[in-house]
């Protein structure tokens, strides 16, 4: 195939790729805009066969890896629970990563089949280029690797602080820079298998010390060095859809970061440096008698069967709980019956952006009633009852009234406004940010202690009789 | 006979140092042709680096990424995470090259494993997002 | 010698002939080494015209102007208007070129003419740009 | 200058210009992105000479050239009444398009400064490229001046149209494709100027059919057109700055096009189609008796001293009438009285996107009384006082009600919800769409006959007793 044709049709991917995310403006236009995604994904992989022509024997190769990847990918992905997104993100990162160092290790060692010079004299700014990519790369395999391991709860979520770690994290980001100018004098394979190990080392170091509730911002984190490390890649092999697409999943991954960190109102700088919010902690125990009331689930059914208006907030508690499902078909009975449902989400409400839209759609609610914080905060005060369904901080007024608050000038949802605030949780404990929440002891309040699933199905039970 | 055939010879020798002159004019020819064009063709970008295009395209790609995603609704962030996770996997044209042509047989190698890996992720990737996106849907009236 | 002669001038035949194939095979020899380079240089973009590049430039930026366009607020489009006119006299760079190094005169004239009109735009744009901007205030309390 | 350098420094610029339209998506930006357009323009001059190296003598007439047109355009800038806004950047237009001609005849005269090929052997894609500049050159030339014409007043905005005119221009168009074509064959000077005069009479052709009242979306897309005109030239020059500029020029004038049809609800191609609205009709005397409530300065300032909300709609009658500054002084007035002022601005208001954004913030009205159709809309309803200054079909409710009406669908300003709608004008007369406002019979109206600015001046005063 000819180059200037194969480079167009790079770049045709390039913009099915835009397309894509473009489409996520709206539930309609989605799947279409996926559907543009595999396409642009079929036309990188084609030309570049079409531009190979690899032989017969290494066309089977291609085509045994092809298989025994995508059918894992796709087993994966059939399989996956909605509730183990994040998990599952981290891992597929931690893929991309491995796979640049390895495309990356292909060009040093074969390097007239990547046209970047002869073994022995590769052009150095394919190498500086191919440096930064490999040692990116790495930073995000291992990275992943210890984020799906925090998230999966397969290794505690707790920050592990290593004593000095800034200082050996300082070195290690030296040392690599020395490397890569070694590597471009030397060529060394050692040194690039150097760069590599000293990389994966950083990965570690940077990820351990962050507790597992901040993972989902490391993750996205991790999604935009994914992309980075694939635009300088792009740049080595001189390839536009690479270019154009690590340039957009850099952009998308530090813009959702950015985002979680403004909905926390935490700098991303003090997510990065670690050592926050690692288990659930108890209620404060500040010695001040404070009254609860608490109630079952027969009186959360009658007065939310008598509302008028019940506006739905869920938090990481229904996602823990797989609530979802209870709770839409509680949400039905209460519309069978004449009652005004909405569903209000935070903008960090549960674990990862998105996180409560992609489980209550899972459980059929459609997205039309389905509210952003600033499109329904000011109809609480016209609630009857909020029904408040694991979640904890992002219904904390203190993060209005309470300048001492760690988490203070973060927006929140007002479901104090409403007549009655039913909080089902099981247990007065705190939340994500560890602080508690004075609304458990308002007048208001009616505290629902249980596992969300179960008291959402009682109360369903309850609406029976 | 042997002045006319030192002559000759003599004759030869300045044809091929002529030639070999020739020769090398013509080997720095397309330099110096450029060195002519000089800042015509500067201006025409007929010597620039391509290097300097692919920083445009990329430079320009981030713009576009910037405002792309700031469009996307939140509620539709977690499959934009599972989607740009997908096409990151565009890295397989590294892969597939690696595999298909490469001239060693470990980096044939090393282009296998990294193939295999993205390929678990362009398939789980979409079809995860696929997965999600199909269960987004509207109040049936 | 005679004989002697006409051998020596055959090998100079020869030797030219020779040579000239030499040249010739010079002559080929970038077309020659891309060959050889094949796939590897289309990969890495060695052999890519720059107008594909400068297209892929063009369609981005497209989609940058789409975006940057939708996001002005509709109380400044009047000042848009008038700005974009302002950087559309970019085409100064080519007015330049023509009066400061054009060969032929009339060309040079051409450039002179083109570059009166867009400097009219350039600096009356952004002046005018300038002035409206200034005129937005907010309440001051 | 290294020709890698200066292309990095016209991408530089390019990216500059970017910025200088992101300032403008709020108005405390908009300053510095203006500044940020300016330094991009001086980069990419600076850039040009560093690069073309002229002689003394050729540096004497740039300067010369930059000096004349830079004192024209200052001058003409200082001067220029903000409501002659719509012809002057018809008039700037004009200028572009006829610079990108003679930037394409200089090139075409010397092939081998512009580096595209030598006198005789210019390359073929040169050519193409250079042709389709000249040709969408020569079109915004003529087309902005047509524009300019009508906007002015110079001529008159009925749409002058010929018989067989369609057949004419489709036949230009054929002949322009043909002529291209033997341009790059033949690579004739002749033929370049044969291409530059069918595009010169394909510009007229195009605009004189369109009314007066169109020329808004005329100008917008001609803007669009220079736009793609630079880029064409871009990409013969080989020029970064001039391929991304002339896409976002291209962009943006599209999008104000598309913004002006779907605000007036029409089609973009009965725009250019033309034959569409003149000069402006009478009311149609359908024969049915109807009453007009009129009232004086007097009533007008009694009823609005006694409001708590005042709600000013204003439309292109404030332009006309240059009533800005007196409406800024009566709502200073009502707003000591106490009275709430906001100001609401239908999108098509006036004759060109932002009209009255801009001629309200010369009068100093703060851009945070001023609010959009979408968002003021709702408020109509607990306002005491519309106050309709020279706006006609933007508040026109049979675009609400009536489906024969030609404007039917268009979003209007619900003005009519008010308590009491007082318009200001100076007749019965229909608008811009030529046809007759039923609200000016309604029971809650009065209309205020005459002049926009001496009618309010009146209000002002009477105000004082
Ligand atoms: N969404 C994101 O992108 C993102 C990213 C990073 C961090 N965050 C942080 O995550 C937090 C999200 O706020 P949130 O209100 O959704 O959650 P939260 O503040 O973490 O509170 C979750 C609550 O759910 C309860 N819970 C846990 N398991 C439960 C079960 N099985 N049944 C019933 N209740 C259960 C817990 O209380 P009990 O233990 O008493 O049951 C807990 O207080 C914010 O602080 C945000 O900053 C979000
Ligand atoms: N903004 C844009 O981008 C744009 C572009 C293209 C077209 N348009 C069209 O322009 C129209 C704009 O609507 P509009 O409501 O602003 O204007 P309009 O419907 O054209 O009405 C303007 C009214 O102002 C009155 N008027 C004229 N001179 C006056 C003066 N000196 N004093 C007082 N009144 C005066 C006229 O009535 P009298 O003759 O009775 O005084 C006329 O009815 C829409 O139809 C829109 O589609 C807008």
């Amino acid at each position: 195939m000819n180059a200037n044709f194969a480079s167009f049709l790079y770049l045709v991917s390039g913009v099915l790729f835009i397309m894509a995310l473009r489409g996520l403006s709206h539930p309609t236009t989605s799947r279409q805009g996926n559907l543009y995604g595999m396409i642009g994904m079929g036309i990188a992989i084609t030309t570049t066969l079409a531009l190979a022509t690899p032989s017969a024997g290494r066309f089977g190769l291609i085509v045994l890896g092809l298989a025994i990847g995508g059918g894992v990918g796709a087993v994966t992905a059939r399989r996956i629970a909605m509730t183990s997104m994040p998990q599952l993100v981290a891992a597929f990162h931690s893929l991309v990563g491995l796979a640049a160092v390895m495309v990356a290790a292909a060009a040093i060692y074969a390097p007239e089949s990547f046209g970047i010079g002869t073994a022995g004299d590769i052009h150095a700014q394919a190498l500086i280029e191919m440096s930064l990519g490999v040692a990116i790369g790495a930073i995000t395999f291992t990275g992943s690797v210890i984020a799906f391991l925090k998230l999966d709860g397969r290794m505690s979520g707790k920050p592990i602080t290593i004593g000095g770690r800034h200082f050996i994290n300082a070195a290690l980001g030296i040392a690599l820079i020395v490397l890569i100018v070694l590597l471009v004098t030397s060529e060394s394979k050692l040194i690039f298998w150097l760069i590599v190990a000293a990389s994966l080392v950083l990965g570690i170091l940077l990820i351990i010390p962050i507790g597992g509730a901040d993972m989902p911002v490391v993750v996205s984190m991790l999604n935009s060095y994914s992309g980075w490390a694939a635009a300088a890649l792009g740049f080595t092999l001189g390839n536009l859809a690479l270019i154009i697409t690590g340039a957009l999943v850099g952009s998308s991954g530090a813009i959702l970061s950015y985002i979680m960190c403004k909905g926390m109102n935490r700098s991303f700088i003090s997510v990065i440096l670690g050592g926050f919010g690692g288990e659930t902690t108890a209620a404060a125990d500040d010695g001040i008698e404070r009254t609860v009331k608490q109630g079952s689930a027969d009186d959360a059914a009658y007065l939310m069967m008598n509302a008028q208006k019940v506006i739905i907030v869920p938090g990481y508690g229904m996602a823990v709980a797989q609530a979802q499902h209870a709770l839409r078909e509680m949400a039905d009975k209460l519309k069978a019956n004449g009652v005004d449902v909405k569903y209000a989400i935070h903008p960090v409400a549960g674990r990862m952006p998105g996180h409560m839209n992609v489980l209550l759609a899972e459980a059929n609610v459609p997205y039309d009633e389905v509210f952003e914080l600033e499109d329904i905060n000011s109809e609480f005060a016209q609630a009857d009852v909020a029904y408040v369904i694991g979640a904890n901080d992002v219904t904390n007024p203190s993060a209005r009234d309470d300048k001492s608050s760690p988490i203070y000038g973060m927006p929140i949802l007002d479901v104090d406004k409403a007549r009655t605030c039913l909080f089902v949780k099981r247990s007065l404990g705190s939340g994500y940010a560890g602080i508690d929440n004075t609304l458990f002891y308002k007048d208001g309040t009616m505290m629902l202690l249980g596992d969300a699933k179960k008291m959402t199905e009682e109360i369903v039970k309850a609406m029976d009789h | 006979m042997d002045q006319t055939l030192q002559k000759a010879l003599d004759q030869l020798d300045q044809a091929s140092a002529a030639v070999r002159l020739a020769v090398q004019n013509l080997a720095n020819a397309p330099g110096g042709a450029e060195a002519a064009g000089d800042t015509a063709h500067a201006l025409s970008g007929g010597t620039i680096d391509p290097f300097v295009f692919r920083f445009a395209i990329f430079v320009l790609a981030i713009f576009v990424g910037y405002y792309v995603v700031w469009s996307v609704t939140p509620a539709l962030h977690t499959p934009l995470m599972a989607v740009t996770n997908a096409i990151s996997s565009v890295i397989v044209v590294g892969a597939l090259l690696a595999v298909g042509i490469a001239a060693s047989g470990i980096a044939a190698g090393f282009g296998f494993v990294a193939l295999m890996l993205v390929s678990v992720n362009i398939f789980g990737g979409f079809l995860v997002t696929q997965r999600m996106l199909a269960m987004y849907k509207k109040k049936d009236k």
